[in-house]
């Protein structure tokens, strides 16, 4: 494709984001203005989205432009179009297998019965290949060693209350929520990946737009990292925004000290941690949930990011 | 002797009447609810499942208070029932053409006619991706899932309808010169109106049932709707709203099955088809 | 028949109709029957002979197996065996429907129906509906409604079988009055062999099994005649005992 | 004279009518198929939007070879028809009975009446939480949100076949002495039979629209299912697959309203409902 | 009448039956008549006096809007204006519905059937279905229909209408017969003054709106009867002038 001029801006953006705590840092940027201001005359206009599904359709459909999307989605939206790139991460960390506090052990979950949020997603993967490693066999149809009964996350939640599950892989603000009500964390999920993190979110552009709109791209990464100096800057803050935000699109906001817990749960950078994602799909292939060639070759172009990362003087991120 | 007063069915006086039309009409409803509460609240005292998955009738009303007190509860219930309108109108009028023209054409009959039927067992959450493909973020992908969910719902109750009139009907009008537009309009429609009815009021359910789906497929920010509280309630675990919100489905399900009944009454009414009953 | 004037309006050469396939009921076989304008044929004959088969096919509603049917294009009105008014509509509705697909312009609809209502002997039964009137009642707003179409050709299957004489006789003279003024051609089935003799210009004897017309009569009596009258009782009398032959033959 | 060879529509030769059936009942869907399949790849061709979202027609049938080639992919197919039909025979079963009940009886119709169409218009995601609750993660609680979604059609259906019986019919049988179960099972049910059908066919929709979209609430041990299948390639992005399952679920949804349009034209051919067609 | 023997089989007193409330038709207002066990009685008067009406709440299909009609509890068969087969139903399968209903045992249906059929001439027709038969034919099976039925009071409603001279002077012959043999009491509606005279041990006329019974007239002649007596045409002759001056009155 033609490159076009390095600051090309587009009339219009179009944001896709979730009402999750782990989309945090897009909630404030858009609540706050962080991403209008760094827009200028571009006009942002934004989707919320219910789950993965409906926002990969609307980024390949051309529905969207950019959306913020967890690693699993991203994995499986390249690999049938290669046509996004992912430009940031935008949180990290924030899952965790929480089980009933008389299983102490690994061994012990063999013949139990435990959730994920949905079939193939990234906490569903995560945990087959942890259990894999455990030498606790799988099937993607609940049978195996450990039967994995995937649910809606709200429902987990009441199934473990009653005593119907043993336990459950879940993201915040669930893993808290499970643990607020009498759970154990057996094992927090960054243990696990080198350096103790791992992607739980990242912002995903349609490859198109960011060949054809090279400046607005730029602009969106600088009210992110701008977005993203807020969270961390001063939490608190955050979380009213956030929480407002998630009260108002939802209906009932989360309770606040269920909201700190898991707060403190989720790492918000900019760095996409390549490494995770990529290793990630690897166990998903690992365990069955993922066939054919998975080439991610080209996911990242994390060239604008670093720019401007060297630009506020900030350490680079890393591709692999 | 007709200026004498008249006992029986047509006679009582004014108020005798009221209380008949009271015990009848209103002692039936309120007795089933009284037996729906008393039976959830007694397996909340018997505590057969613990408070926050079923919480107490109490609890749920008093959230249903605190819900309809609130304007962007009732924003959404508005925002949602606009939807369910709008993609019910064009519904009826793309479901009303094609039940015609499959009634009335056998080659469209047998062109598409089972097609219908096809589409409407296919769930909404596969027209999910086509919806956004075609229509992008907008109001329009609800409206599409709304749509194809109603729509042949309409068009089987026409074409169903329209099969059931009686030939004697169908031949008198056509020996009285009816044709094409006109005896359509002016005959089979009309012969056709109570099946037509009764696939209008499936077609609700349908649009009904497809939009809380589609709702949950674009979220538009400071715009809630009644499927996407649904669907956070359930993911927050709040029961108390989650079932207060399935109050208020209910009540909008009822209450649009009373204006279908009522249509319908006076329809079979004008027609002597209430004369005879029990 | 006529060969001078213009051409017979009613043609039906060699006509059978069978029900249900090859192997079905034969409901006609080689029917012939040419009507004059303006002439008032009526059709007797045992039940099930086939005059509404007959009568269904001259409307254009059925075809025949075999044969033709020529109208030249006449518009024809059928008064059914069963009244078959349209439930949805009122008494008054049911002819104006008639009168909206004859063509006749909204502005003389009031009118025509309440002379239409005059003529039946139901006079101000405008805005009652269908399942409110009497069996006799209904067929005759059925009678109304077609004479409110504008028909060259007047096809009726036993339209006095539900009335009271002293109604059936009024509707007599009612209908040979109408068909006079309009020069209407009138095919008229009857099981009453003495109003057939009464209304008709000819009779034709149908007999069952397969149908077939077996005699034909011309009435020469002047009008107007009464059912009470010597002759038309005479001429009755011998019609029915014909009709007896025949019954007694083919049971 | 009847030994004679007969003309017109009875009277034609035997392949001669084989021809003008296929011209009749093959050709029209034909068509259809061939034309929408010639939309579809025009939007293809000219690239309307890219190939991971919008296949073109050769890769999605490539796929659906594949899917239909897979043991795996038949038995999700097979066990999904499977629980529809035993999820409809159940709603059968007390969708009539309400039905009957509703139709019959003017305190149960004022009582729980509109309460049917109300439970109708519920999406089954709100049954969810109740069906988890009372059946675990079993196929109870498939079931339970198949049976909820199809009993309400299938008694409104009756409800309203039973309201049509023409009066004069009814006058006649208690006439002759119909009393209770027999006149409902020899009279009114006969006579309620096509509108009965017709919200059979409903149910049918809304059992299946039910099922696919609770196969995805309980996963159960070693047993993959169609409404599984659904979203999962919808969760992958996985297009070919998507549109081969849509595809199948079509048609499945097609060979069962064939099913339905045999019995009806059956029952209607039987009733001389069909004498005068066109 | 009768004070001797057991109380009448049906006992009219006093019957109104207004429709649509108290603005409403006055279909039928203080309509008394006893009749005795075993008698024929028929009801003669103009389309829409309320006959249909009257025979309906004889029934128990209807109620009366003032007054009291007593059967003593005694089983009704009718047969009603129409002939309201069902339409899901063979010609056999109405019958024998109308034998299961009267608790007939399942073994007798397929001969009862048969010769119900035989005797309105219909035989062999069981297995038709209502849409194939002519509009007499129809008539006649709801004839069969009601004769199936186990009942001590037959109520006719215009029985004959659609009939030919032929096939109905045979039914009249046949439900004579009927009649007489299971010790019926019938009420019996039609238009036709010879048929009342032909066969009523009583004919009652009725004048409308509003409905009311004018006269009664006993009919001493022996039986059997035949339309064509000359007996028969007088009284005839008398009862229809009557109702001709009544109607003349009326309108
Ligand atoms: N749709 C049909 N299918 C099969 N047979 C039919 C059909 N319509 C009429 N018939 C048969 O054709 C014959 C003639 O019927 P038609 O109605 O013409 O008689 P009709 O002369 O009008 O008798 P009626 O005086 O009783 O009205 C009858 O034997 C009847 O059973
Ligand atoms: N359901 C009804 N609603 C209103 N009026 C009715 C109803 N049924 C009958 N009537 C009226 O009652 C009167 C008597 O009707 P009924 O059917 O008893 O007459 P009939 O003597 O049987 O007449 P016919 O000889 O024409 O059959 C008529 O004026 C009729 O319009
Ligand atoms: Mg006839
Ligand atoms: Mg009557």
């Amino acid at each position: 494709a033609p490159a076009a001029a390095p600051d090309a801006t587009a009339p219009q953006l179009r944001l896709g984001y979730f009402a999750n705590l782990t989309h945090a840092p897009a909630i404030v940027g858009v609540e706050d203005g962080a991403f209008q201001k760094a827009l200028g005359s571009t006009a942002l206009q934004t989707s919320v989205f219910n789950a993965g599904p409906a926002a990969t359709e609307a980024l390949l459909s051309g529905a969207v432009d950019a959306t913020f999307i967890g690693p699993g989605p991203t994995t499986n939206a390249y690999v049938q179009s290669k046509a996004i790139t992912v430009i940031a991460g935008t949180a990290a960390n924030g899952a965790a297998l929480v089980v009933k506090p008389g299983i102490t052990t690994p061994a012990q979950l063999k013949g139990r019965r435990l959730s994920t949020p949905q079939l193939a997603n990234t906490q569903d993967i995560a945990l087959r290949y942890w259990l894999k490693q455990q030498g606790l066999a799988t099937t993607p149809t609940g049978a195996g060693d450990v039967s994995i009964a995937p649910q809606s996350n709200g429902d987990t939640v009441n199934a473990f209350k009653q005593g119907q599950i043993d336990g459950a892989w879940v993201p915040e603000p669930y893993a808290s929520q499970l643990v607020a009500a009498g759970g154990k964390v057996l094992v927090d999920e960054k243990t696990l990946w080198p350096g103790g993190r791992f992607v739980t979110t990242d912002l995903a552009v349609s490859t198109k737009y960011l060949e054809q709109y090279p400046g607005t791209v730029t602009d969106l990464l600088e009210g992110l990292i701008a977005a993203e100096g807020e969270v961390n800057g001063d939490p608190a803050a955050a979380q009213r925004t956030v929480n407002g935000a998630i009260g108002k699109i939802t209906g009932t906001p989360l309770p606040e000290d269920l909201l700190k817990t898991a707060w403190s749960n989720v790492e918000f950078t900019v760095d996409p941690i390549a490494g995770s994602l990529k290793e990630g799909a690897e166990h998903a292939k690992d365990v069955g949930l993922l066939t054919g060639d998975v080439d991610l070759a080209g996911l990242y172009d994390l060239e604008p990011l670093n720019a401007l990362l060297k630009q506020a003087g900030k350490p680079e991120v890393s591709a692999s | 002797m007709t200026a004498l007063p008249r006992l029986g069915a047509d006679g009582a006086t004014r108020p005798l009447r009221l209380l008949a039309a009271m015990r009848r009409r209103v002692l039936p409803p309120l007795l089933a609810v009284v037996l729906a509460l008393a039976v959830w609240q007694l397996l909340v005292v018997l505590e057969v499942r613990p408070a926050y998955v079923l919480p107490a009738p109490a609890t749920v009303f008093a959230q249903l208070g605190v819900l309809i007190g609130d304007p962007a509860f009732l924003a959404a219930v508005g925002r949602t029932l606009l939807r369910g309108l709008s993609g019910f109108a064009i519904a009826l009028v793309i479901g009303t053409a094609l039940g015609l023209a499959v009634a009335r054409s056998r080659f469209v009959r047998s062109a598409i006619g089972s097609l219908l039927t096809g589409l409407q067992t296919m769930p909404s959450i596969a027209w999910f991706p086509l919806a956004i493909l075609l229509f992008q973020q907008t109001e329009g992908a609800i409206l599409f899932v709304v749509v194809l969910g109603a729509a042949p719902s309409i068009a089987n109750g026409l074409i169903g309808g329209v099969d059931e009139v009686p030939p004697p009907l169908m031949r008198t009008a056509r020996s009285l010169g009816g044709r094409g537009f006109s005896l359509v309009l002016r005959v089979i429609l009309p012969a056709a109106l109570p099946a037509y009815l009764a696939g209008l009021k499936q077609g609700w359910a349908f649009a009904w049932r497809s939009l809380l789906a589609g709702e949950l497929l674009v979220i538009i920010a400071n715009a809630a709707s009644l499927g996407q509280m649904l669907s956070f309630y359930r993911e927050l675990s709040n029961a108390p709203s989650l079932y207060a919100t399935m109050i208020v489905i209910l009540v909008i399900g009822m209450v649009v099955d009373q204006v279908f009944a009522r249509v319908t009454n006076g329809v079979r009414e004008r027609r002597g088809l209430s004369a005879l009953r029990n | 028949m006529s060969v001078l004037t213009t051409v017979s309006p009613v043609r039906i050469a060699g006509v059978g109709r069978t029900f249900g396939g090859a192997t079905g009921t034969i409901a006609l076989e080689h029917v012939d029957l040419t009507v004059e304008q303006g002439e008032f044929v009526c059709l007797l004959g045992a039940s099930g002979c086939g005059k509404s088969t007959l009568l269904a096919m001259v409307a254009g509603l059925d075809e025949p197996t075999t044969g033709t049917i020529d109208l030249g294009g006449r518009r024809t009105a059928v008064m059914f065996q069963d009244a078959n008014l349209f439930p949805w509509l009122t008494v008054g509705g049911n002819i104006e429907l008639a009168l909206r697909f004859s063509g006749v312009s909204k502005a003389d609809w009031k009118r025509r129906t309440a002379e239409l209502l005059d003529v039946v002997r139901l006079p101000g039964a405008e805005r009652r509906r269908p399942h409110e009137l009497s069996g006799g009642m209904r067929q005759r707003v059925a009678l109304a409604r077609s004479l409110a179409q504008d028909a060259e050709v007047l096809l009726m299957d036993e339209p006095f079988a539900a009335l009271d004489a002293i109604t059936r006789d009024a509707l007599h003279g009612e209908i040979e009055r109408i068909a006079g003024e309009r020069g209407l051609t009138v095919l008229f089935v009857t099981h009453n062999v003495r109003e057939a003799v009464r209304l008709g210009d000819r009779v034709i004897v149908m007999k069952p099994s397969p149908g077939r017309i077996v005699r034909e009569e011309r009435v020469p009596l002047p009008r107007p005649r009464r059912m009470e009258d010597p002759e038309v009782a005479r001429r009755a009398g011998l019609l029915h005992d014909e009709l007896d032959v025949q019954a007694g033959g083919a049971r």
